[in-house]
């Protein structure tokens, strides 16, 4: 996406921006999904859209494969040290055709959510995803990822073990994976403890989930030094819906109950599922070099810069100005 | 050479080492690759005075010198986006964080880039992500070893998700390399962190650190915050990553050029046959 | 349906569970399949009674029956190896520690290779290797799933090397499937430990356990004597060994046969192209 | 190998045995290899050899990639939780050729066996091993493996942090690995900790190598019930060099020095180069169709088995013997 600097500087709203969404190619328009953020009415504030991202009634992944899947059978463990409850996947069927389903697990209530790690996954949480992304590989099965996570865990035992190898890998893995991938946010898309599972054919978003390269919290911390302005840095970071979908960053909008998913796990199962197997009938016929062709193409021409056919070289300093610093 | 550029320099003519307090001049530093004499301490240094010390003298071509951050969220915190990307520009003499281009190490062509700690933390926006994925790109249509030297942060948090994003964009090119058999070292240099760390920092056939350089996910301040407990010693340093299984060598700075040298040479794209000849 | 070949069988009526301690009527366990009603202990069954609890009725074609070992050491310890071949043909009734066969499993047909503890402690030497490699084969020509169903002490030690030699040629045709994307389910019941858990054991596609089957590459008496160390809680055990990460279920053995039926027919192999219906 | 009942009773001297090793396909007979077993005079007793293999001045990897290769560079880690110094591994040249190495590694005295844990590596160590295995592939460079453990270290963190899967993940990436493979049993090939590094194209022995299936203390105390009966287990497991080229283990023996490796460390590397690089230079111009397909016969062909034509069915016992044990 390359634009005049005039149109960048305009910033959001800007043409550009909302081209990428109208670029992300032949969704079907049949009212599943919102894929024209200039039809959302009545949106909620950023700040609203993080109370309600994290609400604890929200459905979270186990309530969405119950409701969405059938028969699912969940798998278990990383084959090298833990299975990570905060991270859930395994086997089932979607609309009457086998799948492989993995997501990011918080609880729905305070206990549950100790359990989980508050949704939080360990090194090994990654890991057993990737082995489930193998898994539906090797018998060409589509894979659902379900995203909904604060981050990845910062304790010191996940960066002994590797916490950001483990992510890397996971990316790394679905860019280059032989099977159709839909990725849906459900809640909170937190940093890149969210993108390890949201390299994908296709990345959804429930209409009140947020996707984001930091927390509210943390980057009010660094940018205002005050946990305080939260709801400002919120704003700016665009991380609700419609600015993900006016950025490019996810494809469509699943849309959620009156009020928000937390209202009616059915209903909103039944949107989820529907969005999944309409992007799943589409992507299942196409041959997979294809399929990885457009992948890398859908995450290549995402960024916004500007690049002046001439331009004037930048200030060079003087070596010893640079030596000293100055 | 100019090596020199540094966070630590406190005057004009000498410095203190941070980690054994000697008093080092700073003509004798620089000599020295910004490597104190006495501990071995290895001051960061500018992504200029890196790739000097790294290419075959003369080699470097750069590429995409120009590329420039747009204000994709309009972003303003205590100042704009824009007025950031100034200063950034001003402190550092650079465009963005990272320098790209074509060059030899060793003689083996490679393509390079190099991130700037100076240009608002190293910090991984769209142009970042962009040039580096044109470096991967050239990299694969010409069947050279990429070599990047990571020294970030993590993502820029003023392009917002746009940010986050460029993680995944940039994998995606490595990852092509992977599977063509070209092959990609990493360089972690103080300090890498974050989504930088956790994208392609860590995914080189080969990952190289210098020595003491913090590496880690979350900064260690963060997970000290939220943990609550003590630390282990050499927590996110380079030889502790090592020893946990995520670095193959620390190589200090005087050996680095020669290491890469080897590297790259070793590891040479083939057509396919198995590489019996050097 | 005869259930019910136990070591744990003190009397010719009732059976006391080494678990609870509930007598239990010997009629009343092998109507059970063998697990006790009470606490759900789940008794060791022989290699028969497995496949008949597994395959659809009467689908059940076993392959090379008269497979036998031979004695290429000429292994002689307090007995020589021949001695306790017929020995243990006598007390399992079976001519090895592994049947194999094409069966069905909920209409999908596959390969099945079934061991049996009581033939030398289910040990692996030359038949068992033969035997599941021709298994294994089988299921790549015909692309049909392959189920095996282990129950081992290890590598036979009469056989020597060459019964180590059998963990890598089963291994080598297993793996050919999971290139040709023919899935391969492992089953692991009390006790899988050693060459086979080393091997094949640890590399289905999928990985099932029965409940507190003992699970491990070192006997745990073993383990504690070397170290000397106590171990932790249900060490070893399915439970465990799913918790660290290298089981994906432990299945009761009541819903074992459904399970491996949903699972054959989730993965059943295709040509390559996206399998995106029933 | 297939025989009748009657060659195989007659133990290892049969010529169903002998017969093996002359299939073992056609290694170079300049003198570098020993390969037919009927050549050797003079062999220790099995006894012996298992005191030469485990002779703490016996070349280790270390000591042999130090003089056999050039420019070697070690690579660390397993990328998930480790580096383990009982395994040993990195790129180097090998007479101008460049290679992947990887061996387990033993100490020289009391206080580097403790630092490298005897040779007894944690399941890292396999899985450092893959790594390394994956890298030669990825750059088609050759792969020399070097074999040298008393097992794999069965101690209750190797159990926890799956043991039984590293090993087996190592013999199952070997026999798939698309890139020329040749393994040195240098020492003590303990068990499946040494065959997760044997799983090659060529398979050497130092002469006074053992390969076994338990170390000749564990099969004592199994089957005589007595520790002190290891040197007839010793000679009842056939572990012994000659015997392992006669049953076709391994496809030929390198010579050692008069006494024994441990007299002449370079010697004994002189030996172990001229004998690989010969392997490689056959081995590098076959085709990897070829080469995997010979691998996977390599040991398919391996085990004494008797396959009559027809039999007399085992006796069956009814339904209520089986039940009630007897
Ligand atoms: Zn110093
Ligand atoms: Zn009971």
């Amino acid at each position: 996406m390359r634009d005049p600097i005039g149109t960048i500087r305009s910033g959001a709203t800007a043409l550009g921006l909302r081209r990428a969404a109208e670029d992300n190619g032949d969704l079907p328009a049949d009212g599943l999904l919102i894929v024209d953020v200039s039809g959302i009415s009545g949106r909620v504030s950023a700040w609203d859209a993080v109370k309600l991202a994290r609400d604890l009634k929200r459905p979270h992944a186990l309530d969405l494969i119950e409701r969405v899947f059938d028969r699912f059978q969940e798998l278990h463990g990383d084959r090298s040290f833990r299975d990570d409850p905060a991270v859930v996947g395994g086997i089932a069927h979607l609309d009457g055709h086998p799948v492989v389903v993995v997501g990011q697990q918080k609880g729905g209530s305070t206990e549950e959510n100790i359990q989980r790690n508050f949704g939080m996954p360990h090194p090994e949480g990654y890991r057993k995803a990737i082995r489930l992304y193998r898994l539906a590989e090797r018998f060409h099965l589509p894979l659902v990822t379900l995203i909904d996570t604060p981050g990845a865990y910062p304790g010191p035992e996940a960066e002994e073990r590797g916490q950001a190898e483990a992510i890397a890998k996971s990316i790394e893995t679905l860019t280059r994976l032989r099977t159709p991938v839909v990725a849906v946010v459900l809640g909170e898309g937190g940093s890149g403890g969210a993108l390890a599972l949201g390299v994908a054919d296709v990345v959804l978003a429930l209409e009140n989930a947020i996707y984001s390269v930091i927390s509210p919290e943390g980057c009010a911390a660094i940018l205002w030094r005050s946990g305080t302005e939260a709801e400002r840095a919120a704003k700016a970071l665009k991380l609700a819906g419609p600015d993900l979908l006016a950025l490019g960053i996810v494809d469509g909008l699943v849309p959620e109950p009156r009020g928000g998913a937390q209202n009616d796990h059915d209903a909103t199962a039944r949107s989820v599922k529907a969005a999944v197997v309409a992007q799943l009938d589409r992507l299942s016929p196409v041959p997979v070099t294809e399929l990885l062709a457009g992948r890398y193409e859908r995450f290549r021409r995402i960024g916004v810069f500007v690049e002046p056919e001439t331009a004037p070289a930048a200030p060079r300093r003087t070596w010893w100005k640079r030596v000293l610093g100055r | 050479m100019p090596f020199g550029r540094r966070k630590e320099l406190p005057s004009h003519l000498w410095t203190q080492c941070p980690d054994c307090g000697e008093m080092l001049f700073n003509k004798q530093l620089a000599r020295n690759m910004n490597v104190c004499p006495k501990c071995e301490h290895h001051f960061k240094i500018g992504a200029r005075e890196r790739i000097e010390m790294l290419v075959d003298k003369g080699s470097f071509e750069e590429r995409d010198p120009l590329l420039a951050p747009g204000d994709p969220l309009g972003f303003t915190d205590t100042k704009g986006y824009p007025q950031r990307i100034e200063a950034a520009r001003a402190k550092s003499g650079e465009q963005e964080a990272v320098i790209t281009g074509s060059a030899r190490i060793g003689g083996t062509p490679v393509e390079l880039g190099v991130m700037d700690f100076e240009f608002i933390g190293g910090s991984m926006g769209s142009v970042v992500g962009e040039k580096l994925v044109r470096a991967a790109e050239r990299a694969l249509a010409e069947r050279n070893p990429l070599v990047i030297v990571s020294a970030s942060g993590g993502a820029r948090m003023q392009e917002g998700t746009l940010a986050l994003m460029q993680m995944a964009k940039v994998v995606a090119a490595t990852a092509r390399l992977g599977d063509a058999g070209i092959p990609y070292v990493s360089v972690l240099t103080d300090p890498t962190t974050g989504g930088v760390l956790a994208s392609y920092g860590s995914l080189g056939d080969l990952v190289l650190a210098e020595p003491k350089a913090l590496i880690g996910f979350s900064g260690a301040r963060v997970t000290d915050q939220t943990i609550g407990e003590r630390l282990p010693a050499g927590f996110q340093r380079a030889e502790f990553v090592r020893d946990h299984g995520f670095v193959d060598q620390v190589v200090p700075r005087s050996q680095l050029r020669d290491r890469i040298a080897f590297f790259v040479s070793a590891l040479r794209p083939t057509a396919g046959e198995v590489r019996w000849s050097l």
